[in-house]
């Protein structure tokens, strides 16, 4: 184990592809700039500095994908992503299937958002959920270093194309990393970052360590909350999230993300369509408005899930079913 | 009449009479209700004029109005016409329908019916080309409209294989529509030239219903490409003399245009020259014309019997590694 | 009331709301071609054909719309939008707010999608969520020919930007619509188009049709199923979907587009975090895959929600409830 | 000396001295750890050159780096650093911060940081104008960047506006970067100018460090626009003295290049010619320095002194008729 920010884990990931795979290379705009020692280990034509236009870039990237190597672009903060819609969801996500899986699209999309540096919603916008709602795309967005390694190393074997979030906040949070250039994390793998009985926690990025202190503090008042830290968003992971679910018949869904639409709806649908019989209690979306991102920090800050607003969700949660169980005892 | 021994003349004109019955005898179907095309009747000079120019180390990049590209590159009518009606001998085994057809085997690669997809993808294939994917010193070539001139990713494509020296082809087939839009009421007039002069990239336009010359441009392009590895534009003139999309009643089109352009149909003009230069007799002609059109009876019995998808297929090929995602 | 298409109904709300507001225009790749009456009637300024190019179409509608126009935009095939993404969701949709409040974007952004027509996943894609997803926009999807006019009118009157989505099968589909200019059917608001008290059926555009299919099959077998049909899906009317809930105890949402973060997890979520203690079953969903729309048509047939499937869930639910019914009985 | 009787030049002067004491003050401040800003250090005479050849009928749109457009225009310092800061009393009510700060009042408006954003609007903005919305006359003005020209919006804004003919001014300044990437790595050496030339318009290339020779070209291009409605390009080259976005180190900056630019410091040039031509002398130079650092100084009080916004409005300004969607 070594220790490392998560920024650390995302170059070392990339430096150990590109070492172990040269079909593997690197294009963004500054990332030449920005990862100059790659640049020099590797050469100018696998480390390109890009014109400043989203949609060639991303283009690009697919069209060198399906012809044999395995590119990665940074595309920088995820509000541009916009300018590359239609290469990744029209052509990434669709030609595989449309050609009858003529072709491979392995490619990873890099990108960053999240609250915290009061940019505002041009550059701060969760939406995620957008390519977890478009076909033929996979979605990571870990939490830890130890993921961001090696959930980017397995996103840049994968043969999908892979859209790959950072919230910038974590960037510079530090974590044990496994040695060694074998360290993967498979894509479509949840993992149970504490375990508890009463109540099911659901996040992914930023937000799970809100869900890890809240978890503290309702320890404190002898409640057992599980936290799942889901990392892919796509394929989700159901299987970790509903063994979970039938253990705590509670769920609160924690995202930084809106709600509508957005992977708290999912896991909420996932709920009560296939955990019905387990639930215990009305699910619980704690999101983010449905508003842009403000740039003034106390606006940024009061559009955060807090670890107080999952306490006491999860208290209100638990009285309603002392209250229910102490209902039925007297009938 | 046979192939052995045809001057490559006269294989162009054999191979625009293909597409030509390829296409007309798909508009007969339809009428029947079966799913619309996009012809390229008038543009097939453009197609075999350019795609005759290549070798099959290189790549093809086309969109919505791909047949001429395709059966230009030897593509199976029967297997295209298969894919049209959406059958599981299609290219694409039915997925695509006319609009999306690749065919990897012939190097058609990564068609796409979005407007400008093609333009965005051209680089990244020529890009892995340059960076030795494929066999070496192949080159790309992309198929675009003039209504994609007008697109944004025309200006970032450009720039791309200009600053990168990526070897890739550009073509842009003017002729004179977007769908329901007049070319004129989108740009300038001689927009397309100057746009991509402003790229400083090699520009040459040519008349594009004019075989002969659409390939000694070709071959001058792509012999420059491949001696240097930049790109070359060019634009080819001409003319869609049928609708946008089948059926197209083209009431939108002015008759004077279109009866002009009607008469300089690149195929009529072909045969008048090779007619003209003694080639070929007007027997000959006619022979030529038959053999085309039994070649694609038979495709559309073999599209005919070819059998529908699965249902149960219906989320395969979605993802690589199949049954990893659900 | 007179009988008319929907496409005929699109129009007319086109042509009354010209006459009413001359700052309302409409823009767009061959609109003028197509509406060639409106051209003629309105001028040239008013009904423009544009360059093909679907982001400055959609930007120069955002501009317009920001200094006292009321623009119209077409953007034909709903896949088209993502090359319009960054003028809705950056500019359209937050400029707004990040502005603080300093101007309005009344425009209406307008495009088909839906499965029918073998087209395939380049023109076909009902991707309608990812503008719920997103902040500062409203997002209409109507299924009759009265609606389809009263929704546009209004739309056009709102000072947001609303995206109007229209299921291509539908635009041949006849039906009654009021006469008068004073038509207009306020965003916001689902209908009840069918009561029943047994379980809840949610949709909107086509698969509406499915569900009273679905339900003149169930009251064959004594189910009353009540339908509603969204209409707009955001603003949500969310009173009209729980007071049903609260009812039926039972939810199937029928949807086209992919379930994964579509309006069917959204409304699933809606259930089980809104209307927890009246849900008797899992909330069911039904939607067209994770997966491009395919061309071919016994494909497309496919991966359409069926009146079959939708009775079937129904049955499935409600035999449930009778055996729970009946276990509770015996104890 | 006061602002009565001053010449244009001197207020030009004077105009790039407040917005260069502003930038700094705020650089000054950030270090404290306050969101850092985009400056346009060295660029101030693109600004005060074009914006003063404007009336207040007009229209601008601007992008990231916008501080010099919004002074240069009359914004109240004050008001822009409590944006900045993220305060109510900011143009944006602290909603916006320093990325997209648009001034309605001042007819700044549609400010985007999506490079390109602003581009993509300004064709609508002079559309309206051009329909009869705002003050009979007025124009739009739209100033970018060199990185946003390689967007594909760039592009088809040109070609809107030139097809639908609308009064509107586009001004590139060419500052030689895009954030951490310099220009020559994204496009060839003369591009800008040569792919506005692309589209037919008349294109100017201007030394963007020149405050007049900048004013005369806007003035002059602003006149043509009026006269005639149709769209005006300028290239305004200048350079980008301070890094992308605060802080940055600027060790991606050649120091010789960085230095060759910093000795054509725009606001030295502007005083070296006053002083030259006995417009102003040393003293009154010092004495306008002071008064624009007084001014910035009494803006930063008034900033910081606002109140932070009330965290129950987090969700008022996201749709018009507040509460009609919850
Ligand atoms: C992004 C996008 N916008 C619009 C369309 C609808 N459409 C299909 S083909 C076409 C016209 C294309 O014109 P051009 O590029 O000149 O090619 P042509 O059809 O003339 O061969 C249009 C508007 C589309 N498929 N994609
Ligand atoms: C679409 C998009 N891509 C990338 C960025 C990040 N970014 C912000 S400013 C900038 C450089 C812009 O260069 P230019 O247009 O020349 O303007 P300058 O910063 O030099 O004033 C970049 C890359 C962005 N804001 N938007
Ligand atoms: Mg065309
Ligand atoms: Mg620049």
């Amino acid at each position: 184990m070594t220790r490392m920010t998560i920024e650390q884990a995302i170059h070392q990931a990339l430096a150990e592809e590109m070492r172990r795979d040269e079909r593997v290379f690197l294009m963004g705009e500054g990332v030449a700039t920005k990862r100059r020692d790659l640049m020099q280990d590797f050469g100018a034509a696998r480390v390109r500095n890009t014109p400043l236009a989203e949609a060639i870039i991303a283009g690009t990237a697919v069209g060198a994908a399906a012809s044999g190597l395995r590119p990665v672009v940074d595309l920088l903060f995820a509000p541009f992503l916009t300018y590359a819609m239609d290469a990744l969801v029209n052509s990434a996500g669709k030609l595989r299937y449309l050609s009858g899986g003529q072709f491979d699209f392995p490619l990873v999309a890099l990108s960053m958002t999240g609250s915290g540096w009061c940019v505002g919603a041009q550059h701060n916008h969760n939406l995620e959920a957008m390519f977890v709602h478009a076909p033929g795309l996979k979605v990571v967005m870990p939490s830890t270093a130890a993921d961001f390694k090696g959930l980017l190393k397995a996103a840049i074997r994968d043969d999908n194309p892979v859209l790959f979030f950072t919230d910038l906040a974590l960037l510079h949070q530090e974590g044990e990393v496994p040695d060694g250039a074998d360290h993967l994390v498979p894509l479509g793998q949840a993992v149970v970052r504490r375990v508890g009985a009463d109540v099911t926690l659901v996040s992914y990025a930023k937000t799970v360590g809100v869900c890890l202190q809240a978890a503290e503090q309702l320890q404190a008042q002898g409640i057992a909350a599980e936290v799942i830290d889901l990392r892919t968003l796509k394929p989700l992971d159901e299987t970790t999230v509903l063994r979970s679910l039938r253990k705590t018949g509670r769920l609160v869904v924690v995202t930084e993300a809106s709600g509508l639409c957005g992977m708290a709806a999912e896991l909420a649908a996932l709920a009560v369509t296939r955990a019905f019989d387990a639930l215990r209690a009305p699910v619980v979306r704690l999101t983010g408005p449905d508003a842009p991102g403000a740039s003034s920090w106390v606006l940024e800050q009061a559009a955060l899930p807090t670890a107080e607003a999952v306490v006491e969700a999860v208290q209100g949660m638990l009285g309603d079913a002392v209250v229910v169980r102490e209902a039925l005892a007297t009938t | 009449m046979s192939a052995v021994g045809m001057t490559d003349t006269l294989c162009r004109l054999e191979a625009m009479l293909l597409i030509r019955a390829y296409e007309e005898t798909l508009v007969e179907f339809q009428r029947g209700g079966a799913p619309g095309t996009c012809t390229s009747v008038g543009q097939e000079a453009c197609a075999v004029g350019v795609v005759g120019a290549l070798e099959s180390r290189d790549r093809i990049l086309t969109n919505h109005r791909s047949a001429a590209h395709l059966i230009a590159r030897g593509a199976d009518p029967g297997r295209l016409m298969a894919e049209v009606l959406g059958r599981v001998d299609g290219y694409c085994g039915g997925r695509s329908g006319s609009l999306h057809i690749s065919a990897k085997e012939l190097g058609v690669v990564l068609t796409s019916t979005i407007v400008g997809g093609e333009l965005s993808m051209a680089p990244g294939v020529a890009l892995a080309q340059k960076m030795g994917q494929g066999e070496p010193g192949g080159i790309t070539t992309v198929f675009f409209g003039d209504g994609a001139a007008c697109e944004g990713i025309f200006h970032e494509s450009l720039n791309l294989a200009v600053q990168w020296q990526l070897p890739l082809l550009f073509v842009c087939e003017n002729n004179d529509w977007q769908a329901f839009v007049h070319r004129r009421e989108t740009m300038p007039d001689n927009a397309i030239a100057d746009w991509a002069a402003g790229h400083g990239l090699p520009v040459a336009t040519v008349d594009g219903n004019d075989v002969e010359a659409v390939h000694a441009a070709a071959l001058e392009a792509v012999a420059a490409i491949r001696a240097d590895g930049r790109p070359r534009f060019l634009e080819l003139v001409t003319y869609r003399l049928r609708g946008h999309f089948e059926p197209d009643d083209q009431a939108y089109v002015d008759a004077d245009e279109l009866a002009r352009w009607q008469a300089r149909d690149p195929l009529q003009s072909q045969a008048d020259r090779l007619l003209a230069q003694g080639a070929l007799d007007a027997d000959e002609f006619a022979q030529l014309r038959e053999q085309a059109a039994a070649r694609i009876e038979a495709a559309m019995v073999f599209a005919q019997a070819s059998a529908w998808p699965d249902p149960r297929t219906l989320t395969h090929h979605v993802y690589a590694e199949q049954g990893a995602h659900s």
